[in-house]
């Protein structure tokens, strides 16, 4: 699965994408396995209130299903307009 | 429809042009432009904008299907830039033609309002004193429920 | 303030190019454009605007200022035709400036519903079949009670 | 005093505009005066919700003063736009 961070939190994180393994059956579960791989990642998510994702490249809501998901994006709220 | 996500600079003139002519069954053209506004309290040197490419085309013609649904409109035109922009530029434009000025109205004020909250793009702001990524306001964040109270 | 009423077309492209240029403290720019449509039973041939010179530009600055004062823009431009237009011409288009896009498109909005109903503009159908003014409409002078109702 | 005449009250009188010799003190009177005249000014004002007026080129209502008007105009509902 193909991990994605934008603005801030690509910056805390360090790296714009990455590739991973994961057993994970929502975004929750997967900020979860996030945080518990390094101090970057617990940091980034620490509010999940400020932060938005999309499950191949749709908005939705932490508790969405990764099932058949290929690409998770994480982001600040968009700025755009 | 007309859905352009590019970095290099548009003609705001001949765009608006362009979209209003030919249109002999609509009595109403929209047009609506951002531009990049020097506030900042250190002069701003310039404004960076990310986005997601591999969604933001898609999100920006979603939010546009929408607002034909929505609205009784012709033609839909919204151009988005990214990447580093100086004050006075243009960020981004969108234009509506409509049979009546309402429709035409309210179906740029939809476009704008979901673009500043639902389209992937993140501005940030570099003066002097270093960059700053723009918050997200409350503000375009409440202007959605103008449209969500609607059927 | 610009305030324009002339028989000529004008260049919607170019005015707007040049309306929105160096607005450097300005964030959004909202363009209105009024086209004549085709929409009678019969093909329209023409529409013929009258106007009352001694008073149009006098009643259109005044629309102009009253916008000005209600709300937070910068630079603000009204053109408006009279004459004999074809289907397709552009009858008339407004500008507005504004620090942020709820100012530009409530200026603009503003302009328009005063325009409809305040400006001393007559508008007449040509067809096949005849000559017949435009009905004022009852929706066109609601609008103004969104005005009104404000402080 | 001039009177002006726009769009399809100015077809009904058959005339643009007129001088008139008046004492009227408000439009309702000169109004009256006119449709006094010729049975063509009684058409044209025979339905005063359908008018609108101008005196000295500033839109007002029917019982605007005449007190050094001078120029009074009669025209159906604007529809500029």
């Amino acid at each position: 699965m193909d991990i994605l961070y934008f603005a801030w939190v690509r910056e805390r994180i360090g790296v714009p994408r990455e590739a991973l393994e994961t057993k994970a059956k929502n975004v929750a579960e997967l900020v979860e396995e996030l945080k518990a791989r390094e101090e970057r990642y617990a940091v980034a998510f620490e509010d999940l209130s400020a932060l938005r994702v999309a499950v191949d490249q749709e908005l939705t809501d932490f508790d969405a299903s990764l099932e058949n998901a290929t690409e998770v994006a994480f982001f600040p709220p968009m700025t755009g307009g | 429809m007309r859905v352009i996500v590019q970095e290099a600079p548009f003609d705001l003139g001949a765009e608006t042009s362009a979209f209003a002519i030919g249109e002999t069954k609509m009595g109403a053209i929209v047009t609506f432009t951002g531009i990049v506004r020097d506030l900042a309290k250190t002069p701003l040197e310039a404004m960076e904008i990310e986005h997601y490419p591999g969604m933001t085309l898609k999100a920006l013609e979603g939010i546009a299907a929408e607002a034909k649904k929505r609205f009784s409109l012709g033609n839909v035109l919204v151009i988005h830039r990214y990447g580093r922009l100086t004050p006075g530029e243009m960020i981004m434009m969108v234009a509506t033609a409509a049979p009546h000025r309402k429709d035409a109205f309210e179906g740029a004020e939809f476009l704008m309002d979901y673009l500043k909250s639902r389209a992937p793009f993140w501005k940030r702001e570099i003066t002097a004193q270093g960059a700053d990524w723009v918050a997200s306001k409350d503000a375009d964040e409440d202007a959605l429920t103008r449209w969500e109270a609607k059927p």
